[in-house]
């Protein structure tokens, strides 16, 4: 890339984009909302995650998301302050502009006007070369260095057999050695947020400051976790430190879902809320609530009427696009 | 080592198909004739244009003791192992997605039932590797996935050396797995075994090439002819192919990009109905059957209106090639 | 570090360009930007798709002292060596075809003329290897070629170790490399730099990804949207490259796929002007010139038969996409 | 593949095709000649080496050949008594059916009709997994064990300055390490059947019997040797052999030029001659000679009578084909 792009060793570079309020453009408000710099009279929770984590991309990078509310940031971003960003999925589609809400890493909404249909070995071959700006990733359990565990849970147990079984790395291990930054969704619970992982899945900033670089590591970690009360970010040490808590939620809530004593910035501030246009792109990405709300109803309509709502999601979806 | 060879004895003279060996067979045939009791497999796609029908009929013929050798793994495995088919799983992820959780493999994991499933976990890059070099045959290739991490320390074949180049670096060497068999459902294939993929590949081409063995199932055999139209799509040479079986809906429930969308709330149902033991074996009793049976209870209705959803997000085969 | 970041300061906000950065420039200001005197530089194609434009423009804007990293080269190396531009060659054959025979290369490394031509020899394999694991950010591919042969004997770069795997197995390790910039011609781009390669990629998708920076000449620059309708093309991504220039016919004289045949009879003429210094300096004299100088002299009807002759056997780009 | 079909690691399988007399297909007929299988009334030494070359590729196999003799015996092959067999080119195609003549490895005549459009690298992975049977290359020294040299002759100077710097190896190391047998095409020369190479480029029998073996190779390495004056094959020692001299040598001719003890079957026959259908159809492949005689006069006729005559040539195969 040409000299004057920062490049991922450039310490400037890993910092994350500010989420200030920006003039809406129209790529920023396809939806042609009122007022929709304003914040959202109603949003939920889950909202207001998806929103703070498409915040986390910024306009023109690469960013390397998987299923669900990763997903869903990426495709907010996209149709909303960050129209040039290109999403990179692990099965091999690169720049895709998919029109809804995304069932597995393979869906093929994930095929929808993409640039790229290659093979998994290559996307992760140019991930390890550090190709990728920003990752979003889930976990079970985290340390106070971002080291995250999405492998078992093994209590009194082993890893053999052990009390819970999660569903392993997938490419989170490899997102988290090589990608640009990092960002870390995850439930705020106690036992989640430990003094030391059960399993070391992906590697945070590992245990000491410098341990990544001396390993060599082209990425530089996670740079964010966002979690059901709060953002965190990491100092230069390495640690979490928690920047903001969301409305209504006090630091002292947040302390008690942490297990080690948590660093804490200067000037905690109230996480960022959703803007009416936001949130009203949320709901036509996920209008069945399938990600934002987790709720089963659009299956549970039987099989007719859920193809028929799919199908008219998609065409909403597209008729923004073509705009 | 047995990819190689189109050839078979040179001096048996001429042959007269025109365009080399076929390799047609149907799908009961082709899983009775190279997954066996205690097989390695490997199964393409992840979460779209997986080979669901070939695992059903794995499941359907009872074969026990397979390792599968994978990256990210969903329903079909699910059901694998919840039919008790599969010993060991090497990989970089199970479940599912967003409306099912892989209950069977957490019951045989954590719970024995109906049997323990040893899992030996990389990552999704390092399971690219394991493939790539298998495919290579050489020892391994290394990355710099996986160091730091307590993946390597529970996962005895990787190996962790100092790069012999002296930069000081760690690297993670990944060890070749060489599959017994690799089952890959494409949209279409020629006789000979040339299959094209349209849309993302995941590790499939390294599958093929890893593999002792290689199944291809596909939404539609085609001619040879067909294939030379578009040869960049040939991800899959006939030389690593031993067996082609025309599979339609094969995928099903899961996508297969061009053709037809996810059956989202049948697979809700697998979802639901296999969160306990007796439920989950009803389901076996109802959908281990042949894939024309499973196809024609499914009802056509329903798989038209899967292709019409794909055909509105994505071109059809026939447009794209 | 330099294969990343399409993004740049996150923090300057919007904008307006609907597809991201544009990369478009000419051919002479890309090469004067990313080839520097003693710059290393790895080609596409190889005897066909060669960005033969792209190379005369070297030698016009008479660069000095480069390193070729690359597989087998012919013409354009042979004339960049023969003008003084290149000091190593790191790669696996020199030379040309039928009917040429690398005149000024044998003179460089025999004769010393114009000076010394260093070579460090690799096998084919060897040369995929070497940018696969630039490509890939490892220090060494492991191979099984180039054992028991002077290969490794006369580059050192090559290592021979014992399988850590202990399968008493000896392997070569090919280092990485890196070349400053990979130039790679193709059928059609875009203003992005997503690169369409139609038939054979031969090593330009790990060239580009193992270089620091990467030009695309390009028969056709396409819009975005275009580029969307078959992403399997898409050998090269937008995120590995730095410059797209349009340059038609920027393979003559060689062939491009689809798009025209080679002009061997011009090919023949350089083989026999390049037999001894005199003529090839006056052949210098004549044809290193500004590309659209070079078409205007080779002249248009001929263009035009190229293209016909190579539709008559590969189908046009615009049937094929 | 198959249980029945013979692995390259059996020991059965590098045995190379009989030559014997075929009863003619229509297949290996296919411009219709009058008493095709009769042997030509008169041929070019090189159209002998051609046809030769050409009968080491049995059908239904998968052929590794390179441009010039290497590839006109392939396409040879495919049009005449192995229609079914498939040529692979480094560049990246595999299972073409060239209309002509082939000017460079990707020439864009071997695009034609492929089955496979794909990267060298890929058919390199190929290759040394060993998918391909047999290989044909050229060299320009060998010594006894098949051992060849095609990147410097030294003389006595260096690696660095040599006498003569020949091309190096392109796919030819490759090929002999993995491919299931390969084929060596040379001239016969005194100064280049050496006992000893000048450079070991590409690895015959290398040292000793097992050498091969003890390195982990999966392709059995050199099988014949065909040169403007003799065939030659391996004993089970690795050492090459004696099998027959084209018509009118005299096996001590041969021996003159060979600076070793040259073995020699017990049985030296004639080499067989090509048919009037080969001969017939190696002159359609290459009307203009630019192969089998070496000569340029295709291209002094001036640009637009050689456009003209290139596609006349290849017209007339694609009608062939296409019959």
């Amino acid at each position: 890339m040409s000299e004057e792009i920062p490049a991922v060793d450039d310490p400037e570079h890993p910092e994350r984009p500010g989420i200030e309020h920006k003039e809406a453009t129209d790529s920023s408000n396809p939806l042609g909302v009122d007022r929709p710099n304003e914040t959202a009279e109603d949003y939920t929770l889950t909202e207001l995650l998806a929103v703070t984590a498409a915040h986390e991309i910024a306009d023109h990078e690469t960013a390397f998301i998987g299923v669900g509310m990763s997903l869903m940031s990426g495709v907010l971003a996209k149709y909303t302050h960050a129209p040039n960003c290109q999403l990179v999925t692990e099965s091999g589609y690169i720049g895709s502009v998919p029109p809804g809400v995304v069932q597995s890493i393979s869906d093929s909404v994930l095929g929808v006007d993409a640039l790229v249909a290659t093979d998994q070995c290559e996307i992760f071959t140019d991930n390890q070369r550090g190709a990728f700006d920003v990752g979003i990733i889930g976990a079970g359990q985290i340390d106070s260095r971002g080291n995250t565990n999405s492998t078992v849970v093994i209590g009194d147990q082993s890893y053999d057999r052990p009390k819970v079984r999660l569903p392993g790395s997938g490419g989170s291990n490899d997102i988290m050695t090589s990608c640009g930054r990092t960002v870390v969704m995850m439930r705020q619970k106690r036992r989640a947020f430990t003094t030391d992982v059960d399993y070391k899945t992906a590697p945070g900033h590992l245990e000491y400051p410098g341990h990544r670089e001396e390993l060599g590591f082209v990425g530089k970690g996670p740079c964010a976790v966002i979690t059901d009360m709060a953002v965190f970010g990491f100092d230069d040490d390495g640690e979490m430190v928690l920047e903001s808590t969301h409305p209504d939620v006090p630091v002292e809530d947040v302390r008690d879902e942490v297990q080690w004593e948590l660093r804490v910035a200067d000037e905690v501030t109230t996480t960022r809320e959703p803007t009416r246009a936001e949130v009203a792109m949320l709901r036509t990405i996920d209008p069945a609530d399938v990600v934002l709300r987790g709720t089963d109803y659009v299956y549970e309509v039987g099989f007719e009427e859920w193809s028929e709502t799919v199908l008219e999601h998609w065409r909403q979806l597209q008729s923004i696009q073509d705009e | 080592m047995t990819l190689q060879n189109t050839g078979t004895d040179h001096r048996d003279g001429t042959d007269d198909e025109p365009n080399g060996r076929e390799k047609i067979t149907d799908l009961e045939t082709a899983i009775a004739d190279y997954v066996h009791d205690g097989s390695s497999v490997a199964f393409g796609g992840m979460g779209g244009r997986d080979p669901e029908a070939a695992a059903r009929e794995i499941v359907r013929q009872k074969k026990t003791g397979l390792t599968v050798l994978d990256d990210a793994r969903t329903t079909l495995l699910d059901i694998m192992v919840g039919a008790g088919c599969v010993d060991e799983y090497v990989g970089s992820w199970v479940g599912t997605s967003l409306i099912s959780q892989g209950h069977n493999i957490r019951n045989a994991v954590e719970n024995e039932i109906p049997h323990h499933l040893q899992m030996r976990d990389v990552s999704n890059f390092g399971s690219s590797l394991m493939f790539l070099a298998g495919a290579m045959d050489v020892p391994f290739v290394p990355t710099r996935s996986m160091l730091g991490t307590d993946i390597p320390e529970h996962n005895d074949a990787l190996e962790i050396i100092d790069d012999p180049f002296g930069s000081g670096d760690k690297l993670t060497l990944v060890p070749a797995e060489r599959p017994d068999v690799a089952i890959i459902h494409v949209q279409r294939c020629d006789p000979l075994g040339n299959a094209q993929i349209h849309g993302n590949v995941v590790n499939d081409h390294l599958k093929a090439r890893a593999a002792e063995h290689t199944i291809i199932t596909c939404e539609e055999i085609v001619s040879t002819d067909e294939i030379r139209k578009t040869p960049e799509l040939t991800r899959i040479p006939f030389y690593t192919v031993d067996a082609v079986a025309e599979v339609p809906f094969g995928s099903h429930p899961w996508h297969c990009y061009g053709r037809y969308y996810a059956d989202l709330p049948f697979y809700r149902e697998y979802g639901l109905r296999s969160q306990n033991r007796e439920d989950f074996l009803e389901w076996l009793e109802e959908w281990i059957i042949p894939h024309e049976d499973y196809l024609e209870k499914i009802g056509a209705d329903r798989l038209e209106t899967l292709e019409r959803m794909e055909h509105e997000i994505n071109a059809p085969a026939e447009v794209r090639s």
